[in-house]
């Protein structure tokens, strides 16, 4: 009972703190101040999210907490066996999907949103089919050459999904009010996830003391300056461009992708 | 020989039905086919069997001769078919009687299939009452000849029974069947 | 325990529906209570003779004329299935008013569907599944006859098919009952019957059959009983397929040909949600969606698939009570379903899906793409969930039969149980595996606070506890105001079945040629056969002594 | 006697007893009770005389009085397919008697089979009908009262007179007829236009399983047979009974009992219809199985039939209603129990 409860704090700490909700909101606002002020032509600072979380925020930051835990960051009190892809991969679906739930005005292309998300899960869970494994950390420590094809093909179409994840394209829903700007409580919340994850799939896990830290963190960084930029470069092209590439140049990559993914699984067995 | 001859006049008496329309021809037919079943009885199933056939023969045309159309109308204009069809019947059941099928009871075996087909057939062609139910005593009388191919008859019951229904059908007269 | 007891959850339905019966008959309504008493009965006869013993309970008395002895019997599948089917009843028996005769054949239904997963042969749960879908097409005809009803021939085509199983397994390995047919008789073409009967019984394919039509009649309270009884039928037949093949099917590629049906299902399920019009449009995909989900983990063929497949037809049985009891408007407990139902975590809905995904990945050979897909399924229905939430409520049904509060206590029910998934997965979904895979059911381990499963731990207790509270906090702060209830765009279209419904009308207006139809009319042919002409019967003997000297 | 005989007897009496008791118009009861009692005394006697020719005699003397009790058909019509029979059965059991090539056991079987068809009055040598003609006078007598006992004396009685080949001739030439009448009695019943003919033809549908079950020389077909019969003679005669009241009336009706009637008429679960098919898949699996799913897929095809029937029974009350609700209790108790009724016949 004792090692229960005592389980049932570190799970507490982890999701409140670390690699939990704390961690989530100083990592996420950083990015997202540097993301605003790359993206807008004047720049003044913007307006704080509402103090009364809405349904939307209370849904990401759930699922974006139980996503963070999952992920292979130093230190991190989940012990490595009690993490799993799946969970962290099924909370961050959750979160594309809670601002739909208000009204349709507040999402653009949902139905393209859709379609670029199901290639985001084949990305991620693509690795996980011939190891036969859930544990991310695993999945980020396999070396074997037969799998380093997979996992760059797979790496990459991460990369290409995260901008209309996290709604940095050039695609203003049409809900959204001019004026000053509002931090975007929501894509905070899920900066620290969508990154991590990545660097927890496809970089090899940091060591557990301050160079492992500033290892993971780095890497985070790294990630979310190629969205941020790929996210620019898209705003400047304008939204035809970025229709082009998400309807045609995308999912035939990921068919591409799945093709490596059964490739794969069969030479290897 | 009688067995031919029997066998023989048991086919004449059935055609007679067949192709018999009044009370007096079907009366005649009933009779005749009658006598001849009888004498093949007697060979198989003793006096008792043949006579009962042969009772049942007089009793039915006896009866026959109280109903129905009046006169012979023997061979009524249109009955061609049905001559062509005595004599086609007679001749597939002389073939198998006598050539396919082996034992002793050539007649015998003749005289049941030429009966039972001939009197089968003018129940599926006969419209009136007088045809239909001499025809159901001829097949009666039939079955009950048939019963003797084949293993001896241990008991006269078929015998019985079939003269009593072959009298009984014939009484019934038409009256009561549009009655009915 | 005698085990004659293994009689009372079956005989208790049909005791209580002929007292209902003959009073109703002599003008007296005995009233929810009578139908609530018998439904109850069922289930707490049910758990009196599992709990004591937890291990199967037989009673075989003697031959019944087709094969097959009178075989009952209760172990954790029946247990499991028992359960499924009778709670969900006994709920709406206690809420819903109905007249007598309804009440009454309710309980027949319930009656059937309970010995059909109680039946210790193929051949008896053949008869009583049949008789359970004989009762559920008369009470719905007898709630309203216009409303929409399951196509009596499906399901009958079902058990018939399933009665066929029953009688070459009799035939072929001497006897029916599931703990003791032969291995070897169960082939590939005989287990491909099995699984087809199964589909068939539950409707258990991607078009929009029953299990979703019956949710737009005017009133669900036949609906609900019918969907309650029927629905879990199928799955037994397929967890019982394990049994009969020793813990395998024949081959293993009707595991994947199952969990790829089962996908199908949800996702087709999914694709209507998603154009749902209101919200009881979407309600009416859930019980479908949800039973994908539970066939593709179940035809997996491991223990953590089957597992994960009950407790997710455990959710099942759950909302069909909920959904039958929830008002067709806005509301905190529409909200609260529709979380639910998409399985928002840390429900328990939300903890099986994950199982049955991880489930996938760990079975190896290419499993895992069936993961991918079911994630991408699990993606379309949250889209679904999200724009259903804004969507106008829908047509609406009595009041009388709707009962909010209880339907959001079913619903937050299977939210709050999310971290006593392992238990509950230990208590009632490990024994239905240790019954039917009992070679490799021991891999499932984890005890009351996670579950194990090859390649790492589901902290059910751990995690779920801290982020239940979360919820709790995040949701009791926000303020539900800024939803705005409109009609909203669907994402896409699912391939409508036009062109099928186009076929089926050529080929019913289909006429034979004019030039042609003096030769072939069916009415002279019907008249000439009929006539008892001459010619016919002497051509028919003719025919038949031509055929015999062939 | 033989016992499957026999009990067909005891269930034809209860038949008629029933039809006196829930029969809707006195006068109608004298004569059920009448011409009813004739016809079961008719089949008993076919069941007790000793030999096969005596059974002839006696189906013939049948055949005789059933066309003279009177009806709307013609004289001819109704003395035709008794007649027929008898001429049929003698010829068959003549050439079985008597020595010669193996063609003429053959023949002998063509004789018992279509002489059975012609008794009973399933195809090729259907009865012709006249909706508006009583019951007792009417064909179904043949379907549902004396004809099950006959099926069940030519069939034992095939049995000795027939050798090894010819036997399975004789199974073969049922099943194919059984299988005709199955299709062309369940179309039948589903298609045709008028509501009487379209009992008739569910009565040939039924018919097309007893045959083919009777064909079946494997244990489980005659089970399925007799219990078939069961369900034709306490089943469909007893519904029909009390349909034909409805049917005058045109009045259809879509109560919920009407589907409760259709079930039990396509033989769903849990009725005695159910219970014989599950015997005949039986029977046909331990035979040849890609017979059985000819069968079952046949079998579904009562069901468009069964719903018109069901529906065509019309808003029963009082002393109907308790009918058929004595009738499906029946159908349900031997649906799922039928041992007693397989005992009884010693099968």
């Amino acid at each position: 009972m004792i090692q229960t409860l005592v389980s049932i704090a570190t799970h507490a700490v982890a999701l409140l703190l670390y690699p939990g909700l704390f961690a989530m909101v100083a990592f996420g606002t950083l990015i997202e101040l540097a993301w605003l002020r790359l993206s807008a032509r004047e720049w003044d600072w913007p307006v704080l999210p509402r103090r009364r979380p809405t349904p939307v925020v209370a849904t990401v930051a759930l699922c974006s907490v139980m996503a963070a835990v999952q992920l292979a960051a130093p230190l991190n009190p989940v012990p490595g066996d009690e993490r799993s892809i799946v969970l962290a991969t099924v909370g961050l679906a959750f979160t594309a999907w809670a601002e739909l739930a208000l009204t349709v005005e507040f999402v653009a292309e949902p139905g393209l949103l859709l379609l670029i998300q199901v290639c985001w899960l084949l990305a991620v869970l693509g690795p996980a089919v011939q190891p036969e494994s859930l544990r991310p950390q695993v999945l980020g420590n396999l070396l074997v050459p037969g799998l380093l094809p997979l996992k760059i093909a797979c790496a990459f179409l991460y990369l290409l999904c995260l901008p209309p994840l996290l709604r940095l394209w050039p695609f203003a829903p049409p809900g959204e009010r001019r004026g000053k700007r509002r931090l975007d409580a929501g894509r905070i919340l899920t900066w620290f996830p969508y990154c991590g994850l990545f660097t927890t799939l496809f970089i090899t896990p940091s060591s557990d003391d301050a160079v492992g830290l500033l290892r993971f963190f780095g890497f985070d960084f790294l990630v979310a300056a190629i969205v941020i930029a790929a996210g620019m470069l898209m705003q400047r092209r304008g939204p035809a461009i970025a229709r082009g590439l998400y309807v045609r140049a995308v999912p035939p990559y990921a068919v591409l992708v799945l093709a490596v993914v059964v490739t794969t699984s069969i030479l290897m067995r | 020989m009688v067995d031919a001859v029997a066998a023989f006049v048991a086919w004449l008496g059935a055609s007679v039905v067949v192709l018999a329309d009044g009370r007096r021809g079907l009366a005649l037919g009933a009779a005749i086919s009658a006598a001849g079943m009888a004498v093949l009885a007697l060979d198989v199933a003793g006096p008792v069997a043949a006579g009962s056939i042969a009772l049942g023969g007089v009793v039915a045309a006896t009866g026959r001769l109280r109903s129905g159309r009046a006169g012979w109308h023997v061979m009524p204009a249109g009955s061609t078919p049905r001559l062509v069809l005595c004599i086609a019947v007679a001749l597939v059941a002389l073939w198998i009687a006598a050539a396919l099928t082996t034992g002793p009871g050539v007649s015998l075996r003749f005289t049941a299939m030429v009966v039972i087909g001939l009197s089968g057939a003018r129940v599926l062609g006969a419209d009136e009452a007088p045809a239909l139910f001499s025809a159901t005593g001829l097949l009666a009388l039939a079955i009950a000849l048939a019963a003797g191919t084949g293993q001896p008859p241990a008991a006269p019951w078929p015998f019985l029974a079939a003269a009593i229904i072959a009298g009984g059908v014939s009484w019934i007269t038409p009256r009561i069947v549009r009655a009915a | 325990m005698p085990s004659a007891a293994v009689l009372a959850p079956v005989v208790l339905p049909f005791l209580a529906a002929a007292v209902i019966a003959a009073f109703g008959i002599a003008g007296v309504s005995l009233g929810r209570a009578a139908a609530a008493a018998g439904a109850w009965s069922s289930a707490v006869a049910l758990v009196a003779v599992w709990l004591p013993v937890r291990s199967s309970l037989e009673l075989v008395l003697g031959q019944l004329g087709y094969g097959s002895a009178l075989d009952l019997r209760v172990d954790g599948v029946s247990f499991a299935f028992g359960l499924m089917i009778v709670l969900p009843a006994a709920v709406l028996l206690t809420l819903q008013p109905r007249t007598w005769a309804e009440a009454s054949i309710s309980l027949l239904g319930v009656g059937a569907a309970m010995a059909a997963v109680e039946a210790g042969g193929v051949v008896l749960t053949a008869i009583a599944g049949g008789t359970a879908a004989t009762v559920a097409v008369v009470l719905l005809e007898t709630e309203d006859p216009a409303a929409p009803r399951p196509s009596w021939a499906l399901l009958l085509v079902g058990w018939l098919a399933l009665s066929l199983v029953g009688v070459i397994l009799q035939v072929g390995g001497g006897t029916a009952v599931y703990s003791a047919v032969p291995v070897a008789t169960v082939t590939s073409a005989l287990f491909a019957l099995l699984a087809a009967s199964a589909l068939l019984a539950s409707c258990l394919l991607p078009w929009r059959m029953w299990p979703s039509r019956l949710w737009l009649r005017p009133s669900l309270r036949a609906a609900g009983i019918s969907i309650a009884t029927l629905y879990p039928l199928g799955f037994y037949l397929l967890v019982r397929a394990y049994e009969l093949g020793d813990g395998r099917y024949p081959s293993q590629f009707f595991n994947v040909l199952l969990a790829v049906i089962g996908l199908g299902t949800a996702f087709a399920a999914a694709g209507r949600a998603q154009a749902a019009a209101t919200r009881r449009e979407f309600f009416g995909e859930v019980i479908p969606g949800l039973g994908g989900f539970a066939l593709a983990a179940i035809g997996l063929g491991t223990p953590l698939g089957l597992v994960a497949g009950l407790v997710i037809l455990a959710t099942v049985s759950a909302m069909v009570a909920c959904l039958a009891l929830l008002p067709d408007r806005a509301g905190l407990a529409s909200l609260i379903t529709v979380a639910a139902a998409v399985g928002l975590p840390p429900s328990i809905a939300f903890g099986a899906r994950a199982l049955g995904i991880a489930a996938t990945f760990e079975a190896g050979d290419l499993l895992g793409l069936v993961g991918i897909a079911g994630a991408a399924v699990w993606a379309t229905w949250m889209v679904a969930g999200a724009r259903a939430i804004g969507l106008p409520g829908g047509r609406g049904h009595p009041a009388a039969e709707t009962f909010p509060r209880v339907a959001m206590f079913i619903a937050a029910g299977t939210l709050l149980v999310g971290p006593a998934i392992a238990a509950f997965q230990l208590g009632f979904a490990n024994p239905v595996a240790a019954e039917v895979m009992r070679s490799s059911a021991a891999s499932l381990g984890g005890g009351l606070t996670s579950v194990i499963t090859v390649s790492s731990v589901l902290p059910a207790v751990t995690l779920f506890a801290p982020l239940l509270v979360i919820a709790i906090v995040a949701y009791g702060m926000s303020s539900t105001s800024a939803i705005k209830t409109q009609a909203r765009p669907a994402l896409f279209k699912l391939p409508s079945f036009a062109a099928v419904d186009q076929a089926r009308a050529a080929l019913r207006s289909a006429t034979v040629p004019e030039q042609y139809r003096s030769i072939l009319n069916v009415r002279e042919l019907e008249a000439a056969a009929a006539g008892g002409g001459m010619v016919l019967w002497l051509v028919a003997l003719i025919a038949l002594a031509f055929a015999v000297t062939r | 006697m033989q016992p499957e005989a026999v009990e067909l007897v005891v269930l034809a009496a209860a038949a008629l007893a029933f039809a006196v008791v829930f029969s809707p118009a006195a006068a109608s009861r004298r004569e059920l009770l009448g011409k009813g009692g004739a016809g079961v005394l008719g089949a008993a006697a076919i069941a007790a005389v000793p030999t096969f020719d005596l059974a002839l005699l006696v189906l013939l003397a049948l055949g005789v009085l059933h066309s003279v009790i009177g009806g709307k058909r013609s004289l001819a019509i109704r003395l035709r397919g008794p007649l027929v029979a008898v001429a049929l059965l003698g010829l068959g059991a003549f050439f079985a008697r008597v020595q010669g090539p193996d063609a003429m056991e053959r023949f002998a079987a063509v004789g018992l089979v279509a002489g059975l068809a012609a008794g009973v009055g399933v195809l090729p040598y259907l009865h012709p009908i006249d909706p508006d003609e009583p019951l007792v006078s009417s064909p179904v007598a043949w379907l549902a009262v004396v004809g099950p006992v006959l099926a069940a004396v030519v069939v034992q009685r095939a049995q000795s007179l027939l050798l090894v080949d010819a036997a399975g001739a004789f199974g073969a030439m049922l099943i194919g007829l059984g299988l005709i009448n199955v299709a062309w009695g369940s179309a039948g019943a589903w298609l045709t236009e008028s509501e009487a003919a379209a009992w008739r033809y569910s009565f040939v549908a039924d018919w097309g399983l007893v045959l083919c079950g009777m064909g079946l020389i494997v244990a489980d077909g005659q089970r399925a047979a007799i219990v078939m019969l069961f369900s034709i003679v306490l089943g469909r005669l007893p519904l029909y009974l009390l349909s034909r009241t409805a049917v005058r009336d045109k009045s259809v009706s879509g109560r919920p009992v009407s589907l409760v009637v259709a079930a039990a008429l396509a033989g769903s679960a849990p009725f005695a219809g159910f219970a014989a098919r599950l015997l005949l898949l039986r029977a046909a699996t331990q035979l040849f199985w890609p017979l059985a799913i000819v069968l079952a897929a046949g079998m579904l095809m009562w069901l468009p039939g069964s719903l018109r029937l069901g529906r065509s029974l019309g808003l029963l009350k009082g002393r109907q209603a308790v009918g058929i609700a004595l009738v499906l209790a029946v159908n349900v108790a031997a649906g799922l129990y039928p041992l007693p009724l397989l005992l009884a016949a010693h099968l």
